[in-house]
């Protein structure tokens, strides 16, 4: 320790706060920063939307792109080629996203919940070591090998056993395209379900198993009533990240926005719209491409509203168990 | 003038294309090449259509514009006119060959035999009514309505957009060639041009005409999978695809290399691609790739682009065609 | 008033009357547990008096839940969890071979330290038990039902006008008893206890001790206890664990006032636990 | 006396049957989910396996001085030279149409390739010299008996005519077919058989180059100071659900982003791997923030207090201590998140990414693809040999992904404390 | 030996002064802490006399950590914590707006109850006090003070050749007394331990109380435990709270032996907490 021997200041603070430097104020400013890029990017693609939206709607009415049913996003090569008239009337494709998630969750939401039940209710330790990352993988092939394999594998297949029956399927079937997207966000509706399921107490169980009920019929009458509003919540999340999933459709439903709910039909996609209106024709005030970021604000909209419900329910359902 | 931007960290020194997707092979293929035997990059080709490759074409001077693009009809003049406005005033036209249009069905299915009569019938907006100066809109479903000696089938085409070359070249010449085989329209032609032009090229849009997008590609994959479709697109993907699509025969002719070539097939048109010549001298190796384009062992007649489907033009204008290049005439309409 | 196949009835019948014979209701024989290498319980030797309440008492992690667990063979659900010895009940050893645990459960109803009411409505949970076991066919009988079975648990004049309203919107100790009413909806003969009146307050906790008494005139009680008070005043019976073992067991009076056993006595004048 | 407790006797077989029943419906749903796996990679990886083989035709080719000067080796028009070998070595084949499906026989690469063995070879100028061609699409895949020959001739690409010259090849020996080296060297190309994946793997290296270099140490001093220095407020409340839900928001909106912000706006160039990179690094931004705080959270507030209690400021015990220690977790989710950046498609075709490129790209500023890109193009190029190209390509893709998720794991493994 | 700057040197030197002179080296008045609603500490008054031991003792929850805490403010890292009265060290309450914590706890040094040694190798341990004060500047200096510190903790004839591996490998008690050569190391006036020993096997802490009577020649120390026999070992002094009081405080021997207060009487004798 120093030998100094040095008067003893009255008043004077030893502990002082010294002055911490430009580093750290430095070091705090790229901390803060960072995190605000979150609120960027948010406002970015807020931004960046709503400009050219806003311009289309002056092109295109607002009421006739949310409620016409027919789409033909064509501006013509020139003034002298005659082109179609240009409609942008969105029904069709939101019937169509909407069409082609739906089946896709008639796929997950089965498969999805049945091996979340297993894994997390009943599955040994063995099975669930092994199942659970195979599961996972399914979510961690990229999306457009999903596509190549549906447009590839799926959709002659049920063409093929479609006109085995007599039926006439199309090529692009909004069912194979749903299939492949289906069993993609299998992994997602497990591992969320099976997060719900697991935060049930345990003390349910007990009540139900000590009153002399099966496991099964604890399940089926106890734990998954009992995690319906977070199993709700994970199916959100799913379909959301469904409604927005781009190329399987890309690749493997179609590019006709016919206004239908037949899944043996081929419909097309807000996600197709938008890659087709952008990879084509890039001039940027057209009608045709604005009303690709119109198209993209609404699916911005519609995915976050649904991940927002989502995760509300999802956090007070499992607060209620805390 | 050529005021570079300076925006980017460097020039750019490969070549950029936009443009047609019917003349996307044969740049790809010519690029590539050009890529191989020479030490100049290979160009970047993307394909957005023949509208939009112009549009972006024409949108100004500068490494951020396009060099070069592929049309698969001709320039029209207010195009030409919205380049000069952007300060593109010479621009070099280089035809590069025939193409046919065809129209196409999975090999599962019957040979289709139409005449270009038939073929507007099934697909215009408005038909006749029978009477003269009379039309309808269009009320045909079945190929067996127009004539019952075609097949009953659901009429159903897919088709490229306006936005394409193909569907431009496709109003023009297979629709309007059926539609004045009414006599009354042929002479409505001359009394009201604007109404013989949008009676003979709009098409329906109940959706017997699909509009599948620019990339003929996925069309090609669609017919296989729905024999009853038919197909509207270039000659070259026909080609590519002959284990799979027929060709329906139009007016009696199959669409054939020899037929389309001889101009026995009645719907054929002629390829282009334009050339920035503000650019020629900037973005190295332009003069070069037109060179290797505009060669025989390219689109000669048995240059490697008739692999590719494209049909060559005769020898004569192939050499003015080759000329023009050389001396980088620029176009004037 | 039971709707059940002939058979199943004469089953019952013989559950029932093998249980109501003489005798003990209950017979823990050389029981012993053992939670992977880690023994719990030692060698119990515990008879069951059928229409008594017996109190299971002893410090904390003596081995008073896992005895009682292992009744209703709730133990088979702890993966790591081994019990040896016999348990007979109905002349049954019910760690044999052919044991259904969903059998035995519905004879043997327990009731857990916190109250566990399913998120369901109040009707819905006590007439859970008798839908899973079909003892019940028609919407009368589960009304009838149920409604004695929460006028038993002594709940029905504070529910009856909300039937339908969720279980889980009672104060702690109507839930408490709540999970009794379920408990008993199935007529089981024996319903244990793990600390019933742990999460209870005071007035609730005298409440449910109360009901405690009144329904051992129908079933057999074995109720495990952290409180020496709450034992004495609920039970005829008492048994004493230390570390895993069977230390003492016989009247509660004579455990509280006169214990035979050292450790007994430390714990109930409140030296050792 | 008879079990009370027993199944039959209570009856309860039918309640354990419906049990069974159950459990194996969560068993039929896992197998057949991971059944669809198996099946979709396996039949992916069996077409796939198809290209890593090439074909190649030997030719007796005739270098003789009247076709190649011997002092000017280069000025040779070889293109010409391989013909004329092929018109030699199947005199029959005489008319126009015929010829070209005779020259179709080789790859269009095979003229370039016989200059190069000749530049290689000078010895063999002068001579006669059997070589070894690259054969084309058609024919490898009719070599590699994928041509139904039972068809009708007009129903196959591969005609009667062509079918008799490779069998004619077949039998005399002057086919073979070894590795193909050019799917992993070659960048795209037109011709399947020339096409391959280099320019698209650098091409989604260098995106995720930017992508990592961005996003993680952004990603970390976000989790840092949301997670150490934040006061639980609106403002930080607000930043967390914004990443939560950016997390969440489609992938293809990044790419409207990109495209209106860097291209439209910034003037960025366009195809090129900055970009792609910079809009993969906004989309992976909140998985690396999410699972860095979740690393951060790991580290236990004993190391904090110590570090604190010797008078260590919030800053420094933060870096000197906490981060270092939630290292390797960030590094984890930062891979997790990059293996998704690596997979992701549709943005890179909002930025231009989807141009044919051939050559491999040098830097950032260069055009590019991806490989998922680049998978996507060739699943919708007409020519059938693409076919297995793609699956290839997906091959090899999926290994990048495991490859990256094996080495999370392992990094999780190694660095794995039980505090 | 030092090199700092010759302000920081002014400033540190004021400090001891402060510290060195007469009287209580830390006096805490009306000293009242909130955790949210909830009151942890109600108006503590104690002084503490420089190189003494004082133990604070009290049951489980009474608010001894908390008082610890509260002098080293290492509360502030409870977010709804809130401090009232005043803490005054060198004539300074370090609740004062001006006083930077970072200076305050290089005077106040802490060693916490389980050890906890950061993932670093030994010697970096002792040193990362000094590097981050700046107080020493050569390698031979930091070589210096990291031996004497491992000595005064008496973890050097343990330790010595192994100085490069990590802290962690050591035993529970090298590990606590490394903590304590990290809080030396700094040269701290008073260090803070909260139940030092309660990790550590009783040889382990037989050492450890040894070490804290040395420690006593050079710092003034503050010690929370829950071993009354502990507290008497090592302690001059000994301060009782109860339920967030400070009920009694005077020299350990009267303490023990001579209880003014009825509650501190019956903690001893075990009859409460
Ligand atoms: N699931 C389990 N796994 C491992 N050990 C267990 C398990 N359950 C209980 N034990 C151990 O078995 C012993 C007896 O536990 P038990 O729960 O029966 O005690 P208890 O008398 O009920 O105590 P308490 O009064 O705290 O409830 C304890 O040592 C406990 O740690
Ligand atoms: N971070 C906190 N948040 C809320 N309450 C707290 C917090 N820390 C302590 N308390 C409460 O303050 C009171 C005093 O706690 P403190 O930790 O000081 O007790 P203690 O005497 O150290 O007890 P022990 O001997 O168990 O360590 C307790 O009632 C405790 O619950
Ligand atoms: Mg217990
Ligand atoms: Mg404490």
């Amino acid at each position: 320790m120093s030998d100094f021997q040095s008067k003893f200041a009255v008043g004077v603070n030893p502990f002082a706060r010294q002055s911490k430097g430009f580093g750290n104020a430095a070091i705090m400013f790229v901390l803060i920063a960072c995190s605000c890029v979150a609120i960027l990017v948010t406002v970015g693609i807020v931004m960046s939307l709503i400009f050219e939206t806003i311009r289309f709607f002056e092109q295109v009415p607002i009421l006739d792109f949310l409620f016409g049913t027919h789409w033909s996003p064509q501006t013509a090569l020139t003034a002298d080629v005659v082109g179609s008239s240009g409609a942008f009337g969105a029904v069709p494709l939101i019937t169509g996203t909407l069409l082609i998630s739906f089946i896709a969750m008639c796929i997950a939401t089965p498969l999805g919940l049945a091996s979340a039940v297993y894994l997390a209710e009943f599955a040994g330790p063995k099975v669930r070591s092994f199942a659970k990352p195979l599961l996972e993988m399914l979510a961690g092939i990229p999306s457009v090998v999903y596509g190549f394999f549906a447009a590839l594998t799926i959709a002659p297949f049920i063409r093929n056993s479609g006109s085995a029956a007599g039926f006439d399927i199309s090529s692009e079937s909004a069912l194979a395209a749903g299939i492949a997207m289906g069993i993609m966000v299998v992994p997602l509706v497990s591992s969320l379900s099976d997060d719900v399921i697991n935060s049930v107490p345990q003390s349910l169980r007990d009540a139900s198993l000590g009153l002399g009920a099966t496991h099964a019929e604890t399940v089926r009458k106890v734990v998954l009533p009992a995690a319906v509003p977070g199993i709700a919540g994970s199916l959100l999340l799913a379909t959301s990240s469904a409604i927005g999933e781009t190329m399987i459709v890309v690749m493997a439903a179609g590019l006709a926005a016919n206004l239908t709910l037949n899944p043996f039909e081929a419909v097309t996609t807000v996600t197709v719209q938008i890659v087709t209106l952008l990879t084509g024709d890039q001039e940027f005030d057209s009608a045709k491409t604005l009303s690709a970021f119109a198209l993209g604000l609404f699916l911005f909209v519609i995915t976050l509203a649904l991940n927002v419900i989502a995760l509300k329910i999802v956090n007070h359902f499992k607060e209620q168990y805390d | 003038a050529i005021a570079m931007s300076t925006s980017a960290a460097s020039a750019r020194d490969e070549i950029r294309i936009v443009g047609s997707s019917t003349v996307f092979p044969f740049s790809t293929t010519v690029a590539e090449r050009f890529g191989k035997e020479t030490d100049f990059p290979t160009p970047v080709i993307e394909s957005t259509g023949t509208g939009g490759g112009l549009k972006l074409f024409c949108a100004g001077i500068g490494e951020e514009h396009p060099d070069i693009t592929n049309a698969s009809a001709r320039i029209k003049q207010s195009q030409v006119d919205d380049c000069a406005s952007n300060g593109i005033k010479d621009i070099v036209e280089v035809k590069i060959g025939y193409d046919g249009i065809v129209i196409a069905n999975s090999r599962e299915s019957d040979l289709l035999e139409v005449t270009l009569q038939d073929v507007w019938l099934a697909l215009a907006k408005d038909v006749p009514t029978g009477t003269d100066g009379e039309t309808q809109p269009n009320p045909y479903m079945m190929w067996s309505d127009i004539r019952p000696e075609l097949p009953a089938k659901k009429i159903e085409v897919l088709g490229p957009p306006p936005t394409s070359g193909t569907r431009a070249a496709f109003a023009e010449i297979a629709m309007e060639g059926g539609c004045k085989t009414f006599d009354w329209i042929k002479d409505l032609k001359s009394s009201d041009g604007g109404a013989y032009k949008s009676l003979c090229r709009t098409i329906r849009e109940d959706g017997a005409y699909v509009e599948a997008g620019e990339n003929d590609n996925l069309i090609v994959q669609k017919l296989q999978a729905s024999p009853d479709a038919f197909g509207v697109f270039g000659f070259s993907f026909l080609d590519q695809n002959s284990d799979a699509l027929q060709g329906a025969l139009v007016g009696g002719v199959a669409p054939e290399f020899e037929q389309i070539a001889s101009g026995d097939y009645p719907v054929s048109r002629s390829l282009f691609f334009y050339v920035k010549k503000d650019h020629v001298g900037v973005i190295p190796g332009i003069e070069e790739y037109l060179a290797a384009f505009a060669n025989d062992d390219a689109w000669g007649d048995e240059g490697y682009l008739t692999d590719k489907g494209l049909i060559p033009m005769g020898a004569e204008e192939r050499s003015a065609v080759a000329k023009t290049v050389a001396d980088l005439a620029p176009l004037s309409m | 008033m039971l709707n059940n196949s002939v058979e199943s009835e004469k089953k019952m019948a013989e559950v029932e009357t093998a249980l109501n014979s003489d005798g003990p209701i209950i017979q823990a024989k050389d029981v012993s547990v053992f939670y992977g290498e880690k023994q719990a319980l030692f060698d119990v030797n515990l008879d069951f008096e059928k229409n008594q309440v017996t109190s299971l008492i002893g410090p904390s992690g003596c081995g008073k839940s896992t005895f009682l667990r292992c009744i209703n063979r709730m133990n088979d659900l702890v993966d790591i969890a081994r019990v040896k010895g016999e348990i007979i009940i109905a002349n049954q050893d019910i760690y044999a071979k052919d044991v259904d645990v969903v059998a035995l459960r519905a004879h043997v109803g327990m009731v857990f330290q916190k109250p566990n009411p399913f998120p369901k409505s109040i009707y819905d949970n006590v007439a859970y038990g008798p839908r899973i076991h079909k003892t019940v066919s028609t919407k009368d009988e589960m009304d009838y039902v149920v409604e004695r079975s929460l006028k038993r648990a002594g709940l029905w004049d504070e529910v009856s006008d909300r039937l339908d309203q969720p279980g889980n919107g009672l104060s702690g100790g109507q839930q408490q008893r709540l999970c009794i009413a379920r408990a008993i909806a199935i007529e089981p003969q024996v319903v244990l206890m793990d600390e019933p009146c742990s999460a209870l307050d005071p007035i609730a906790t005298a409440v449910v001790e109360e009901l405690i008494d009144e329904l051992r005139e129908r079933f057999t009680i074995i109720i495990v206890t952290h409180s020496m008070q709450q034992a004495a005043r609920v039970s005829q019976k008492t048994a004493f664990f230390h570390l895993g073992n069977l230390v003492e067991h016989g009247d509660t009076d004579q455990i509280f006032t006169n214990p035979q056993d050292d450790r007994t006595e430390n714990y109930i004048t409140g030296r050792i636990g | 006396m008879t079990n009370p407790f027993s199944t039959e006797a209570a009856g309860l077989q039918g309640r354990h049957n419906a049990e069974t029943i159950f459990k194996l419906s969560g068993l039929t749903a896992i197998v057949c989910a991971i059944g669809f796996l198996v099946f979709m990679v396996g039949s992916i990886a069996w077409t796939g396996s198809g290209a890593l083989r090439e074909s190649h035709v030997q030719l007796s080719i005739d270098l003789g001085p009247e076709k190649v000067d011997p002092s000017n080796v280069e000025a040779a028009s070889y293109q010409t030279i391989v013909r004329d070998a092929l018109k030699e070595r199947f005199p029959e084949v005489t008319n126009r149409r015929d010829r070209r499906k005779l020259y179709g026989l080789l790859s269009p690469d095979a003229a370039l390739e016989l200059e190069q063995y000749v530049l290689d070879n000078p010895s063999v100028v002068g001579g006669v010299a059997d070589i070894w061609l690259l054969a084309s699409d058609d024919l490898d895949i009719y070599l590699k008996g994928d041509v139904k020959t039972e068809l009708d001739e007009s129903r196959r690409k591969f005609s009667d005519l062509e079918i008799g010259l490779a069998d004619s090849l077949v039998q005399e020996g002057q086919t073979r077919r070894q590795f193909n080296t050019r799917f992993f060297t070659n960048g795209d190309s037109r011709e399947p058989e020339l096409a391959g994946i280099l320019s698209s793997l650098i091409g989604s290296f260098f995106s995720l180059l930017v992508c990592f270099v961005i996003s993680f140490p952004m990603g970390v001093c976000a989790a840092i100071y949301l997670e150490e220095f934040a006061k639980k407020n609106r403002v930080s409340e607000f930043i967390e659900v914004n990443i939560n839900n950016l997390a969440a928001v489609p992938s293809i909106v990044f790419g409207l982003l990109g495209l209106a912000i860097f291209l439209n706006f910034f003037g960025l160039p366009r195809s090129s791997p900055l970009v792609g990179g910079m809009v993969l690094a906004l989309m992976t931004l909140p998985t690396i923030i999410i699972a860095s705080r979740a690393a951060l959270r790991a580290v236990p507030p004993s190391i904090r207090e110590a570090a604190l209690g010797i008078g260590a400021s919030k800053i420094q015990t933060t870096f000197h201590h906490v981060a270092p220690l939630a290292l390797p977790g960030m590094l984890t989710g930062a891979i997790v998140g990059m293996a998704r950046a690596l997979g992701e498609t549709a943005p890179l075709l909002m930025i231009g990414m989807v141009a044919f490129i051939a050559d491999v790209p040098k830097g950032i500023l260069d055009s590019a693809t991806a490989l998922p890109v680049q998978i996507f193009l060739w699943a919708d190029a007409p020519q059938r040999a693409f076919e297995e190209k793609t699956s290839a390509a997906i091959i090899v893709l999926l290994l990048f992904l495991v490859l990256m998720n094996l080495l999370a794991v392992l990094l999780r493994r190694k660095f794995e404390r039980r505090f």
